[in-house]
């Protein structure tokens, strides 16, 4: 019931945050619907006995990621409405075909129930809860190895910010040298 | 599987990667000490490769990989793996050999583009070598965003910029594709992993099979956008006509090693069940795709567009392979290995043609290619005629090999189409092949390369040629290579 | 009284991957197209936790960190390009980088 | 008395042939004259050798013999075999007398000549080729001398090859040629796939029992069309008049006495075959008869003296083919034999006159000749009064024995033998219209033109021709056959056509043959001794059809315009416009059709990211929707 | 033997690779003298050939590609005998010509060697797939001859060239795959295999023969040149230099010729039988209709060219034709067309290094300024025209009278293209060497030099031993022509028309005349 009611509300501000994404002129207002639809998603991922993730998505998404779009925003400053009248010719009428077939596709499928899948854990089965503990203890056993790549992954970010956002000044040097 | 303690994980298994990782560290951490000389970076950073190419040699000689699970199942380090890692360090190694030109061009960020190199190839090894989604996403990211930095890295120039971006912007999206398609899966199966995958489709007969099925075609989009398969190819004649010519050649290279091995992975491990669901789709993106290769690739004016395209169509060919079942692995694997020595060959005479960061190379450039310098003329024309499948060059045996296993596994269609494409594809390395030989060049100034270049040319040319007359040796390779 | 299965977070995921999927196709300015893309990938989170919760396994949650750390990733090498190309031509737009063509 | 062996024939062909292949390497060296003695010597010694082998057949204990030289195409039976009857060497023998003669002949009338050695080549050449025809024991090989001949005529016609008229003649006859050659293959090949061999020996004997249905008649029928294009009967006969070009000697030897006599030979040894194929004997009988008529006509009206010749050889022919149509097989050779001596010593002999009047043919510009040229006009005479077939002369016993026998085969023959008549009647007119025009009257000599008696190396074989052609004749008499027995051997368990028994019959037919040939005569002596306005208005008087005659009824006009014009126009259209621009065209269409498809692509490509999304996205929804609904989801 | 032989001009390219590029003036002589070795070879192994026997010779076999069965598999029996012979021939001779080609040398003659192997390569092997790498090899050697040492259009030509033919093969290379997997199928063990022999012993059914051989005859019909496949061939000859076309028309075009007898005959007998009307029709037609193109021809070497297609169709029709008389002219008909045409196109050659032209109303008279020339000229021209006791004779001649028995009527009008060789031949030779002298260029043209002369002399020898003793060549070919007629036979119910009983046709048409 309360489940159900949490689905809804959320459900909904997930997609209307998203929509505002997609459809605000000004990108600041985008990234404030997407941090709705963050926040949203987070409490439907608690719903899920997904508390850390819960935590890291407020945490991380919101607070770094969407705080560097936001950085970035201003620093280029493009925080002014743009047009979003379409240029390329059709384009629009395709995406919005596509975008209907597709959630045409999708609702046919739901309706008849084909959106499901065999292995519904048996009532014996604890729902996995994800606290801390548990997650951490599956990070650093079976997944160490993907721990680690993160750790490269998040190396390759740094030095590509780097390689590629001082470029102006090393690129003269290089030309200077 | 599924260790307590991090003590007893197999490290040695994943040697090379550990090596390449370090080593790409070391180099920054190098670089920002005390700045040596590109030379020392450049020439460090292949002992790197080096280093890793014999421990590679060495897991494959010595420890045999028997396609045990290692990394708590993350990995199923089996010869198709090792395979696969030979093939990209060796490409990785030829490439950057070829390549000094470029880092010397970086100037400051040589270290960093080295490190991305290194950490690259570490990726797309990972990426063939894992059997976990999740994991084969990692290691794809790990790869692709290496490679999108050095797409743009020179950035003395839009187009490069234009290039990284187009390649970051869609990539990015193909690879919330994969995922997607990964969780879907993960939704329909209860399992990331590959072999648990298998098992369970192979045990279970799921009466909806919806999510599994659009879990695989998209998994199977998103891979077909990195190995650039029509009609999901649509980025790479720009990203290879942006991009800094010293990078192209690898980084087509390693993409499509890395993309197929896991396409391999995914359709032949895990969804080999579903062969009859995903089969006719492949062989269809396969004929598309060499098709509309040949002919797009026909009509570019700019040789590094028309060997995207060439590109688009050899993927076409890879995909017949691949659509002809576990058979035909083997055959997938030669024909990887030759094309990717092709693909960086052609591409160090392109940069060394047009300068290391240029992006753009007008296939006029190459008029009288021939007196101008013979060598790269033979280079070039080699891997072209390689490319197009002409005998006596790897790429017929590779092209032969293909069409063996599609035919004997009822894919006549595919193979006639293959053939014909192959000879419509013919024409456009004529092109190229007519400016070079053919046409008085613009200019009579010989051409400067260094000496590193030319052994990696030397290298590719004969790989090509000896290989294309005695396959042999590269044939009993892959045949172990090509067990699952 | 309907109760709530994890299809109909699945169906909510889909639903928002498609709308970022959407979002992507019809904006121009490129900061806009990866906060879609971030949307895109949200949807595959939501997706991880409700198929992990129905399976009763961790696994699920577990991705959840890897794709936010890849997220993470892109946007830091995307936001890097974007910035590189705003200082050379003052714009965000990717219509107006269409020079390789044909 | 020696015995030569059939073995030991192959000399006679190579002798001649050494010759040849000796003047080619060595002819410059030699020079003239004793490049020219060289070939006499061959070609006397080819003489020598083919008479003593003859002389059994002359005693009458001599048997046709084979004589294998080497296998040549097993496959289809052909061989180089050399076949020895009557009939062969009655051939050799007239091919090497004649030829011999005319060698020692052209050895004055080629004086100075720059290419003289090159003359006597060819000449050496053809003799052998005509050789290897007439002894060849096998179609396969007769073909090869039938060939071999056209190409030494296609040579020494073309001889001054500097002329265009003479480059395009000789190119002409060998053409013409080879569609009679057509017909000749296909006979070849019906032969052999219906008896499996090409071997006279193989063929002749089962011709009569194995050829059945329409074989036999198309085998006939091709090798006529053969022996018309070489003995230029209608309507093939259109080249030998344009092979004037050649030097006179050539007339004489090639387009005269030899090779144009192919034709009626090989009828005469396919005989048994004709004997199966009545059809194809009608069939040659009414060519011939027909020939003979309207070269008759033509030849009439000619005013160039070798023309005139030329046509009436052509029409002689005719008569060959009228009596081997009738299966008179033995009269037609008879003819051929006596028709080379005579028709060789006229064509010498306005050689000689050509040689005289310094090149000039125009008998317009003649006459009068008589007093400088005595040697020349007694031989001429001789030889017009042979063809005109007066008795006791040679022309007279073949002619008139070709007609009676005609007449005696009744039927529509009857018609035949009333056309021999009217031409018997038409010859003796333009051979006497000639030989007045030509020696007597008064001189009309254009200026600087001083006529003189030829030297001797041509006189000595007018002379001797003329011998023969006066007494060639009598070896086959009605009262004494004597060729007839000679050659029976030939034509063992062949039908031969004779004359009516009944000396009244014979003397009848005779009476009339002679008496048109005295009109003739008569008619052309009265008109032409007189000053040329007589002869106009005696053409006049034939009204528009003179003309016709003049021109040879514009046959060479009409083949222009409807043959050659068309088949150049047909072949430039299939050339410029079939295969560069429909089949050739079609090739790079094709490739076109792949670029431009790449064309009409292109768009995609458009460099915008949303587009290349929103493809991505098409084929992501394609594939899913595919995928989906065959997976039965 | 046969390995020595494809491997010598390897060889001799590897040792003219090591000779500096500004030896200029060696490389056309150490050419020519290396492609004089597998002249020698080539004797010796026609002299060791063993008369009378149909089986393959000096056989020799290596697996080479393991995996797939592919194994480097040499022989040579009647019907490759002479072809190789002629190969070997006419590289030194071409070579010999070269002089012309200044530019490259070193390349050109490197090419040469590479061609040479190839062709013999493709000659001898009894491996389908080894077969096929000789055959798509050669393009590339071939493709830079005449796109680098090219006339105007090389380039066009070159590439025409190997797209063709390249098209035409690649369903060549998906045949001999079927082939293969076919021979995987059948056999016990199931392994691939492309060698010729073990690929006999499969029976095929016969529809899938029908496509088979369809592929395979498409990319031999185009390498003949098969009417109406032959438009690469005029712009390749006009295009390449002399030593070029000489190849090509002496012995590329034979790879066509020799496949369809070697393959599609063998191969697929049912195929074979129920096809020959149309290869027959197509041949017919190639044969008149490249003799009346050729008429009309302004460019003498278009006009060789295209008579090349007229004289390949009598090939064809005595391949299908499926008698021994017309498989024996065929095979002979291959070296004599190669002979003859090879020359003409040596002369030609000359012609264009004296006058830079090759059209024939430039010329006009010559005959009195090159009276050798003229002669050579001539005799090849009557050669190619089919004059008895010259070589190009004995090939027609076998060939038309061995098929009329089989296909009447075709080889009727195939007969007739005789006459038309007559026709454009000589209006050709009359309108270059005979008449006046009119243009002043001819004025001086010189007369064949001595190297010229022994160059065409052994060409003029050899058509006229043909021409009078071809039992040198046919007691060779007989016995292997005879065995692919028996195995058609066996393996149809075709029988090859007897000699003798043709007199039934036309006995049963004047029946049905009478009916």
């Amino acid at each position: 019931m309360v489940e159900l009611a949490i689905f809804v509300l959320m459900g909904l501000s997930t997609l209307a945050g998203g929509v505002t994404v997609v459809l605000a002129r000004n990108p600041v207002r985008s990234a404030m619907g997407m941090l709705a639809s963050l926040v949203s998603l987070a409490v439907i991922y608690v719903v899920n006995l997904a508390h850390l993730v819960a935590a890291v998505q407020v945490v991380v998404y919101a607070g770094a990621v969407l705080t560097l779009f936001l950085f970035v925003i201003m620093f280029i400053g493009v925080d002014r409405a743009e047009d979003t009248s379409e240029t390329i010719p059709q384009h629009r009428k395709l995406v919005a075909g596509l975008a209907l077939v597709v959630a045409a596709g999708a609702a046919v499928l739901v309706w008849r129930g084909r959106f499901s899948w065999t292995p519904t854990a048996p009532e014996s089965v604890p729902i996995p809860n994800g606290t801390v503990q548990a997650l951490g203890g599956e990070l650093f056993t079976t997944w160490v190895l993907g721990t680690e790549v993160t750790a490269v992954l998040l190396t390759i970010a740094a030095v590509g910010a780097i390689a590629l956002a001082f470029h102006r000044r090393s690129g003269k040097a290089s030309a200077e040298k | 599987m599924n260790p307590d303690v991090v003590g007893d994980i197999a490290w040695a298994g994943l040697a090379p990667e550990l090596i390449l990782v370090a080593g790409a560290v070391s180099l920054l951490l190098l670089d920002v000490q005390r700045k040596p000389g590109v030379g020392v970076l450049w020439g460090s950073a292949l002992g790197i490769m080096v280093v890793a190419l014999a421990l590679g040699i060495w897991q494959w000689v010595v420890a045999e990989p028997s396609g045990e699970l290692v990394f708590g199942g993350m990995l199923l380090l089996d010869p198709a793996a090792a395979f696969a890692r030979l093939v990209v360090l060796v490409v990785s190694i030829l490439a950057v050999s070829a390549g000094r030109g470029l880092f010397a061009h970086l100037g400051t960020r040589a270290a960093e583009g080295l490190a991305l190199v290194l950490l690259a190839s570490a990726g797309f090894v990972l990426m063939a070598a894992s059997q976990n989604l999740v994991m084969m996403f990692l290691g794809l990211e790990m790869g692709s965003i290496s490679l999108y930095i050095l797409a743009g890295i020179t950035g003395d120039g839009v187009r490069s910029d234009e290039a990284a971006l187009k390649y970051l912007l869609l990539g990015a999206v193909a690879s919330a594709v994969f995922i997607y398609g990964a969780a879907l899966v993960f939704a329909g199966t209860g399992s990331l992993s590959l072999v648990a995958i298998g098992a369970f489709l192979g045990g279970y007969l799921l009466l909806s099979p919806a999510v599994v099925l659009i879990g695989i075609g998209l998994i199977t989009v998103g891979l077909c956008f990195k190995v650039a398969a029509a009609p999901f190819h649509v980025w790479a004649p720009d990203v290879y006509q942006g991009a800094p010519a010293g990078i192209v050649g690898y980084m087509a290279a390693v993409a499509k090693v890395g993309g197929f091995a896991a396409l391999a992975r995914v359709l032949l491990i895990g969804f080999e069940s579903f062969r009859a669901d995903w089969a006719p789709v492949v062989a269809a993106i396969a004929a598309l795709s060499m098709l509309l290769g040949a002919v797009m690739a026909i009509i570019s004016a700019d040789i590094r567009r028309l060997l995207a395209y060439s590109g688009v169509a050899h993927a076409g060919y890879i995909l017949t392979g691949l659509a002809s079942g576990s058979s035909g692995l083997s055959s997938v694997w030669f024909y990887l290995a030759v094309y990717a020595v092709q693909l960086v060959a052609a591409f160090s005479v392109i940069s060394v043609l047009g300068g290391p960061a240029s992006s753009g190379s007008d296939l006029a450039e190459y008029r009288g290619l021939y007196r101008r310098s013979p060598m790269l003329a033979v280079a070039l024309s080699v891997s072209l005629l390689g490319m197009a499948g002409i005998p006596l060059t790897t790429g017929f045996v590779a092209k032969l090999g293909v069409f063996l296993q599609a035919w004997q596994q009822g894919l006549e269609w595919l193979v006639v189409v293959a053939v014909l494409a192959s000879a419509v594809a013919i024409y456009l390395y004529l092109r190229v092949i007519v400016t070079i030989y053919m046409q008085s060049p613009v200019t009579d100034d010989p051409v400067a390369y260094d000496r590193p270049t030319s052994w990696s040319l030397g290298l590719a040319t004969a790989f090509t040629l000896i290989l294309g007359v005695f396959p042999q040796p590269l044939l009993s390779l892959v045949e172990s290579a090509g067990q699952l | 009284m309907l109760e709530v299965t994890p299809g109909w977070y699945m169906t909510l995921a889909a639903a928002l991957f498609l709308l970022g999927m959407t979002g992507v196709l019809i904006r121009r300015n490129a900061l806009v197209m990866f906060m879609c893309v971030e949307l895109m990938l949200n949807a595959v989170n939501l997706t991880f936790v409700a198929a992990g919760r129905a399976a009763g396994v961790l696994d699920g949650q577990v991705s959840v960190f890897f794709v936010l750390v890849v997220a993470a990733a892109e946007v830091v090498v995307g936001l890097a390009i974007i910035v590189a190309i705003f200082r050379r031509r003052e714009t965000a737009s990717v219509d107006e980088l269409a020079a390789l063509r044909g | 008395m020696i015995e030569l062996p059939a073995e030991a024939l192959w000399l006679v062909i190579a002798l001649p042939l050494g010759g040849a292949v000796l003047l080619h390497f060595a002819g410059r060296l030699l020079g003239e004259p004793r490049a020219g003695y060289l070939a006499v010597a061959a070609s006397l010694a080819a003489f020598g050798v083919a008479a003593v082998a003859a002389v059994p057949f002359f005693t009458g204990e001599g048997h046709p013999a084979q004589s294998l030289l080497w296998e040549w195409m097993p496959a289809v039976g052909a061989s180089f075999e050399i076949v020895w009857d009557p009939l062969s060497a009655l051939m050799t023998l007239v091919v090497t007398g004649v030829g011999s003669l005319i060698h020692i002949y052209s050895v004055g009338y080629m004086h100075g000549d720059p290419r003289f050695a090159r003359f006597f080549t060819y000449l050496n050449l053809f003799t052998a080729s005509m050789l290897i025809l007439v002894l060849a024991g096998n179609y396969a090989m007769l073909f090869v001398g039938w060939e071999l001949v056209g190409l030494c005529s296609y040579l020494l016609i073309s001889f001054w090859f500097t002329r265009p008229s003479a480059a395009s003649a000789g190119k002409k006859a060998f053409v013409v040629n080879r569609i009679g050659d057509f017909g000749f293959l296909i006979a070849l090949m019906v032969i052999f796939s219906t008896f499996g061999t090409l071997s006279y020996a193989g063929i002749f004997g089962r011709a009569a029992e194995e050829l059945s249905g329409w074989a036999p008649t198309v085998i006939g029928l091709m090798l006529a069309t053969g022996a018309i294009g070489k003995s230029a009967q209608i309507p093939l006969y259109v080249w030998l008049p344009d092979a004037m070009e050649g030097p006179t000697p050539v007339s004489a030897l090639i387009h005269a006495a030899t090779m144009v006599t192919a034709g009626v030979y090989v009828i005469a040894r396919s005989a048994p075959i004709f004997e199966v194929a009545p059809v194809a004997s009608g069939v040659v009988a009414a060519v011939g008869a027909l020939t003979a008529l309207w070269a008759a006509t033509i030849a009439m009206g000619q005013s160039d003296i070798k023309r005139v010749l030329a046509y009436s050889t052509i029409s002689q022919l005719g008569y060959m083919f009228l009596a081997v149509g009738a299966t008179a097989y033995v009269a037609g050779v008879f003819h051929l034999m006596t028709h080379a001596f005579f028709k060789a010593l006229l064509f010498l002999g306005a050689g000689s006159v050509i040689h005289a009047m310094g090149g000039r043919q125009d008998m317009e510009n003649m006459g009068g000749l008589r007093k400088v040229m005595p040697v020349t006009f007694a031989t001429m005479v001789v030889g017009v009064v042979a063809i005109a077939g007066f008795p006791p002369l040679a022309g007279f016993w073949s002619k008139d024995e070709i007609l009676s026998v005609v007449f005696n085969r009744g039927g529509w023959f009857t018609v035949l033998w009333l056309v021999g008549l009217v031409t018997a009647l038409m010859t003796a007119f333009y051979m006497f219209r000639q030989l007045v025009m030509v020696f007597l009257g008064k001189p009309r000599w254009p200026e600087g033109v001083t006529p003189h008696e030829s030297p001797r190396s041509m006189t000595i074989p007018l002379v001797l021709l003329a011998v023969f052609s006066v007494v060639a004749g009598l070896i086959n008499t009605p009262f004494r056959l004597g060729l007839e027995h000679f050659l029976e051997p030939s034509f063992e368990g062949v039908k031969l056509g004779h004359p009516p028994d009944g000396v009244g019959l014979v003397l009848i037919l005779a009476g009339l043959s002679v008496a048109a040939g005295a009109v003739g005569a008569a008619m052309a002596f009265f008109v032409y001794h007189r000053p040329p306005e007589t002869w106009r208005r005696f053409q006049a008087g034939f009204g528009r059809m003179w003309g016709w005659w003049e021109n040879a009824y514009r046959t060479d006009d009409l083949g222009q315009a409807m043959l050659v014009a068309p088949g150049r126009r047909l072949a430039e259209r299939t050339a410029f416009g079939l295969d560069a621009g429909v089949v050739d065209g079609a090739v790079n269409g094709v490739g076109w059709l792949v670029q431009a498809a790449g064309r009409r692509i292109r768009p995609v490509q458009s460099g915008l990211i949303r587009q290349y999304g929103l493809w991505l996205g098409l084929g992501l929804v394609a594939l899913l929707i595919w995928i989906v609904v065959r997976g039965g989801a | 033997m046969l390995s020595l032989l494809v491997l010598t001009p390897l060889l001799g390219a590897a040792v003219v690779s090591l000779v500096p590029a500004r030896r200029r003036e060696l490389f056309l002589p150490l050419g020519m003298a290396l492609s004089v070795a597998p002249l020698g070879v080539a004797g010796a192994m026609f002299f060791s050939f063993e008369k009378g026997r149909a089986s393959f010779q000096m056989v020799e076999k290596m697996i080479w590609w393991e995996p797939w069965g592919v194994s480097w598999h040499l022989g040579v029996d009647g019907i490759s005998l002479g072809l190789v012979v002629l190969t070997t021939l006419l590289f030194p001779l071409s070579l010999a010509v070269s002089d012309s080609i200044t530019d490259r040398r070193k390349a050109f003659v490197i090419a040469m060697l590479f061609l040479e192997t190839g062709l013999i390569g493709s000659f001898l092997a009894l491996d389908l797939l080894l077969f096929f790498v000789f055959f798509e090899v050669i393009l590339v050697p071939m493709y830079l001859i005449i796109g680098i040492w090219g006339g105007g259009r090389r380039v066009y030509a070159a590439v025409k060239f190997f797209i063709y033919t390249a098209v035409g093969s690649a369903l060549l290379l998906a045949a001999i795959i079927a082939l293969a997997v076919m021979h995987s199928s059948r056999t016990p063990e199931g392994a691939l295999s492309f060698d010729y022999l073990a690929l006999l012993n499969l029976d095929i059914s016969s529809t899938a023969q029908m496509w088979l051989f369809g592929a395979f005859a498409l990319a031999f019909a185009i390498k003949v040149p098969l009417f109406p496949f032959h438009t690469w061939l005029p712009d390749a000859h006009v295009e390449a230099p002399t030593a070029g076309s000489v190849l090509l028309a002496g012995v590329l075009l034979k790879l066509g010729t020799y496949g369809l007898l070697r393959f599609n005959l063998a191969l697929f007998p049912e195929a074979t039988v129920s096809l020959v009307p149309v290869l027959a029709v197509l041949a017919v037609v190639g044969i008149i209709y490249g003799a009346v193109v050729a008429i009309a021809q302004p460019d003498l070497k278009k006009l060789v060219a295209y008579s090349s297609v007229s004289h390949l169709g009598f090939v064809v029709l005595g391949i299908f034709a499926l008698t021994s008389a017309g498989l024996q002219g065929a095979v002979i008909q291959n070296v004599n067309h190669g002979l003859t045409t090879g020359a003409l196109f040596l002369l030609v050659g000359m012609l264009y290094d004296r006058r830079h032209t090759k059209k024939i109303d430039d010329f006009g008279g010559l005959a009195a300024r090159v009276p050798q020339m003229a002669g050579f000229f001539l005799f090849m021209a009557f050669a190619s025209i089919g004059l008895p006791g010259l070589n190009g004779f004995v090939g027609e001649f076998l060939v038309l009278v061995g098929s009329f028995p089989s296909l009447p009527a075709p080889t009727v009008v195939a007969a007739f293209g005789v006459v038309l060789a007559a026709i454009y031949m000589l209006w050709a030779y009359q309108r270059v060497f005979t008449g006046p002298l009119t243009n002043p260029a001819n004025r001086n043209v010189a007369d064949l030099s001595f190297k010229e002369t022994a160059v065409l002399a052994p060409l003029a020898a050899l058509v006229l031993l043909l021409g009078l003793y071809p039992a040198i060549l046919l007691e060779r070919t007989a016995p292997s022509v005879e065995a692919i007629l028996d195995r058609i036979e066996q393996s149809t119910d075709y029988q090859a028309p007897s000699p003798g009983r043709l007199a039934d046709v036309f006995v049963s048409t004047s029946q049905d005349g009478d009916q």
